[in-house]
């Protein structure tokens, strides 16, 4: 058990450093950027990512990446979140669509669509959730009816994020409506959005990274179909997995940031030199390190050939806890318990605080993270 | 011993239902175009403002509870309505026996100035030209009771700066109202200050209710896994918690409201424990609304935000839920002391 | 709304509290008493309730009682708390086997059975409870076999409180082994003990509140069988509502109790003055507060005519975090976390944490209450 | 970065565990019996007393990690054995690089004392003859490690008074242990209190996982409304908690013992973190334990409340939870502090 970084390690390491100083060099603090700028830097931070080869970064060589592992992309994550850098626009290409296409893909489709992700010419998004499929993804209605070449596809998508800049989208749908079991008659397609309507999704705290799209009439030529026709679940599963990897490399540092804020605010406030303050501050620190050791060996297992096991479950539990309840005693150490969102900063702490109610809900509710626990760790029979 | 509703507290509460009807649309408005009175405004103001305001003070001898039984259900409909500030600074007033007949009748407008900014509970005095903060529909109010535990003062705006704050309920306009000028003290300040502390704890035990009843019908009627989710232990017991916890913030009101009324020994502490109880409730089940709303919960165009605003706005006014916790228990290790 | 004593109750209120300090002269402080001490006086108390004739407090005239209703009962209950008198021994008789049997037993059951509460001569259990019937009751399996005059009764029952003073047993058994519904071919047996075979259960704080009880091949006479052959579900839903009602007039005490003991036990060490444990302990008395004035408003309700709805399960489940939580905190605040059990009045700390586990266990678990909450009160749907 | 177990630890856990069997016998027997060594107990002494001791002095060169890996088997058994309050000792003197060879060897059976009565925390000096409390299995050691931030004594039986004390997991007797005069400390105190921490750590994150294991296989096996108890969420979703505040207490308690190792900065506030995890987890998970047990989790014959013993008793020993994560806090205030 070792958590040093290896030799050749700690020069990845220091290559990322130099490299990041340099392209972060004219990038604001993010934190003070309203939603647009925000969004603006993020495209151009995937520009300089892609033009500089980090795109593909745990891509195999042979598709165009760099065929490092989870450990490289966590040094490269880490070492960026250090430094404040922009969240890549394209992060659903580069961490989903990519190795998803590598995974279940014709050299056909590779060859058509890994280049434009690693170029940062073509943005892709995920279209799973509907509005009455959230949990239960396996009960989705967007409809594919067979025609001539290929499908035709109607319905509509939920909590879809970047889709307004996005070209692609990794389309789950339902091209038997009448299956033998509720996971079959799911098909995976790399559908074109020229005919989608994407429609903004304001949050509680006035943010849109979440759109609702509409598909009317959206055809998907044969060839689009990934992994098989009604092969779409197994194949959605891999995305949900490379979903949950990537997830676990950011979360520790929004926990450790959650909490710095937090001890940055109390101390401004004079708050933080009493045994109750630290008791909480104690408590939170330890769940923060937890999801950072823990996705240290959870990126430890992937590397060692295994793959992520059900325990992450309990990472995104416990960074969903610690974010939540440091916003919420932030929110609380403001004067007038926050409510005043002209006072210095409490509109900001007020926006993260109801951004964290979010997640315990996005990514798998905290009850599916419950359920995975009980199921898939301790081996207790389903609930559901 | 009656610790029953009496039939006329059925009527209030049914009453006032009847009158504001499915207001979040009011409190949704707000969001967008700021604050302005609801349909029902001026009836309750007319028709509620003597309840809970004794016959030695100029009203028609109604009990706190009455009082309380009305805002209760005001604040499950969220309703963006000014009665329950007037209310609560009518409250103010009334400890010390002096409320003006066109506050009782609702022509003259009050709200309650009781918050010292960087302060977490109440004002030590009412004196002075010390600036209050979480002042609520300051704007449209035509008078201010000014606040403190030595006593009370009644300000019209012309003696007072009004300063508007950006409220996180742009449904309960929030202001800082600074004094120009000193001035005399009127009555016992503490009775005052109790009495309206609990209109913010009825408010809030009303918040939770709401909030408890959306988060139930949503999970009563949205299907996932081919069931309703309600059926969903992991979703139907954060309600039931909520349900529980909700109970003792209104059973606890409505007993301080009674020991306040009554003169009981205990009626600080449990003025105290009422306030903590009904914020953490309402808090509660505002998150617990949104969490069983899954996505749609996270969704400004969905409902539970709203609940959680008012839930915030309020446990911060009249003393925050944690200085009303911190009090509570500090007069009980008091207490215990005392009988040691 | 009044909390407040009429004159009628104030006087009834002086009266008994006239009587308890005469009664409770000789009676030691129970908390210091060893188990056996505690039984012996519960003996002793029961008997002198039944010579003053309170045993029937809140029974009907006609059946030998005072004919009062549930708030004299709480008043009563409420003063020998105060007092620290002894739980009276035949509680189940009183509070439980006679109002279950004035309201669904022949005039003929009555007059057998009636009178012996009344003495103290006859105690009652609850045979409810199975090994294999615990949150789901009507599981139960002990049965009884038709046999001339009357039914052979054998089976297992289990967490019977002072089974081994009683000699009559309300007893639950199926005596249809095949119904049409899981609720149907229960019946309610009036059944003797003699050929019971009691064993105590030693809980984890030593103590033996409860027991095992065997049952082979009791006979219970035809005349015995409470509101007829199969309507035994019905009538155990009468004497659970009893056993709710009964519970709520004694719980808040407990609560209170416990928070005065962590209270007191915080000024004998001085720990007592600092914001964090005002905080801890103002949640405490919130909590307790709200299950008495909710307790307060449930007789009310009573006494209005009304039967206590489902908000009960809230005050338990209240009730047993603020018993749950006060124990803790003050194991904790003892000299080496609560340990040592030969420290000062540790042990006893330490039984009474203990002891507390079960609070959310007996009476209906957590679980249930919750279930009640949820199905009765939200009209959530059935989760199981 | 190897963040993954080696296969020697990954041998040492398997070896462990088949030595102890399940011997939660031994446990409670302790109860009506008192504490006798376990079969397991001379082997374990014997064969794993080098495990965390560096060649500098005079074990094997094995990591800390190779230690709290066995231990953490040990803990999951509730097996009464004296390993671990032995290597807890043998990590306080290998802060000062001495360990007699007798005890590597596990001939001389140690024991550490690290708490005053009356403090939460480690003693602040190691020095003269104040009584140490909470000390394990006093009564059959052969020598006593006294430890306080400023350094250690290695005290025989004749240097101290023992007086046995009532524990409450008779598996783990404790005792108050007085020196009888003051001497010279060697080493430094801090990091063997480090490393003796972090062996009570892996206990409890042992004791958690075993209270889980039991509650779950009673979980699938319990049937009630004709089902599984387990399939109800209410039931599954307590121990699937428990499993998430488990594998925080067992991750943070592995890279601690890597910190220390390798005299990482941020090692003291990892080792705080561990052990206030730990005995959080610990405690959670055996009262979950219980109530998933339901009527027979509170009684005696169950096996639950075994392990709510002994995770009380290691919540306690080298310092209380409550102490550990309140330094946390502080360390973090402060280091935030420095930073800015």
């Amino acid at each position: 058990m070792d958590f040093d970084d290896s030799t050749e390690d700690r020069a990845f390491r220091e290559e990322v450093g130099a490299w990041l100083d340099r392209a972060l060099a004219d990038v604001p603090d993010q934190e003070e950027l309203s939603q647009d700028e925000r969004e603006a830097w993020s495209r151009t931070w995937q520009d300089r990512l892609c033009e500089a080869g980090w795109a593909g970064l745990s891509w195999p060589v042979e598709h165009g990446g760099r065929g490092m592992d989870a450990l490289a992309q966590a040094i490269f994550n880490e070492e960026a979140a250090k430094r404040g850098a922009p969240y890549p626009l394209n992060g659903v290409g580069m961490m989903l669509a990519g190795p998803t296409i590598i995974a279940h893909g014709t050299a056909e489709q590779q060859a058509r669509y890994l280049p434009g992700i690693l170029s940062g010419e073509t943005y892709w998004c995920q279209g799973f959730s509907e509005p009455g499929s959230g949990s239960d993804l396996a009960s989705l209605r967007t409809s594919a009816v067979k025609v001539d070449g290929g499908w035709l596809v109607n319905g509509s998508k939920i909590w879809t994020s970047n889709a307004h800049n996005a070209s692609m989208c990794l389309l789950l749908a339902r091209t038997d409506p009448d299956p033998a079991n509720k996971h079959g008659g799911i098909s995976y397609l790399l559908a074109p959005m020229d005919r989608f309507t994407v429609k903004p999704l304001v949050m509680i705290n006035e943010d849109t990274e979440f759109n609702e799209m509409f598909l009317d009439d959206v055809f998907v030529p044969d060839s689009d179909v990934l992994g098989g026709v009604g092969n779409g679940w197994k194949v959605a599963l891999t995305t949900l997995a490379f979903e949950r990897g990537s997830m676990a490399l950011n979360l520790w540092v929004w926990a450790r940031q959650a909490v710095d804020r937090l001890v940055d605010l109390a101390l401004e406030r004079g708050r933080c030199d009493d045994e109750a303050f630290w008791d909480s501050v104690g408590a939170l620190q330890c769940d923060a390190e937890a999801v950072r050791i823990g996705s240290m060996r959870m990126v430890a297992e992937s590397q060692a050939g295994g793959i992520p096991g059900p325990e992450t479950s309990a990472l995104k539990s416990l960074w969903a806890g610690v974010v939540q309840n440091a916003n919420r005693m932030a929110v609380q150490l403001d004067e007038a318990g926050g409510v005043l969102l002209d006072g210095d900063g409490a509109a900001a702490r007020m926006r993260r605080y109801l951004r964290a109610r979010a997640h315990t809900i996005e990514g798998g509710t905290e009850e599916v993270q419950k359920s995975i626990l009980a199921e898939r760790v301790l081996g207790l029979p389903r609930s559901r | 011993m009656h610790a029953t509703f009496t039939r006329d507290q059925q009527d209030i509460a049914a009453t006032v239902r009847a009158m504001v009807g499915d207001e979040k649309t009011g409190a949704r408005a707000a969001l967008d175009e700021g604050w302005s009175a609801p349909s029902c405004d001026a009836a309750l103001l007319e028709g509620f403002s003597g309840l809970g305001v004794a016959e030695s003070a100029g009203g028609p001898g109604s009990s706190l509870v009455d009082l309380l039984v009305a805002v209760e259900a005001l604040g499950a409909s969220l309703v963006p309505s000014r009665f329950a500030a007037h209310a609560a600074a009518i409250q103010l007033l009334a400890g010390s026996g002096e409320v003006p007949e066109a506050a009782l009748e609702g022509q003259q407008v009050l709200t309650g100035a009781v918050v010292v900014p960087g302060a977490a509970g109440w004002a030590p005095t009412a004196g002075g030209t010390t600036t209050r903060t979480l002042v609520a529909h300051a704007e449209s109010a035509d008078a201010f009771v000014v606040a403190g535990t030595d006593g009370v003062r009644l300000l019209d705006r012309a003696s007072v700066e009004v300063r508007q704050r950006e409220s996180f309920d742009p449904a309960v306009p929030l202001a800082d109202v600074t004094p120009t000028a000193d001035g005399e003290l009127a009555g016992a300040g503490e009775a005052g200050l109790q009495r309206a502390t609990l209109v913010a704890a009825a408010e809030l035990s009303g918040v939770a209710q709401g909030a408890i009843d959306l988060a139930a019908e949503y999970a009563r009627n949205r299907h996932q896994f081919g069931r309703p989710i309600g059926s969903f232990q992991a979703v139907a017991f954060q309600l039931a918690e909520a349900v529980a916890v909700r109970k003792a913030a209104w059973d606890l009101s409505l007993y301080a409201a009674w020991a306040v009324d009554n003169a009981r020994p205990d009626a600080a502490i449990q003025v105290h424990a009422a306030k903590a109880a009904a914020g953490k409730a309402a808090v509660f089940a505002a998150e617990r609304c949104i969490q069983v709303h899954g996505g749609m919960g996270i969704t400004r165009e969905a409902d539970p935000h709203l609940f959680l605003r008012r839930a915030l706005v309020l446990d911060a006014s009249y003393g925050t839920g944690a200085w009303h916790r911190r009090r509570t228990g500090a007069l009980r290790v008091a207490d215990r002391r005392a009988s040691a």
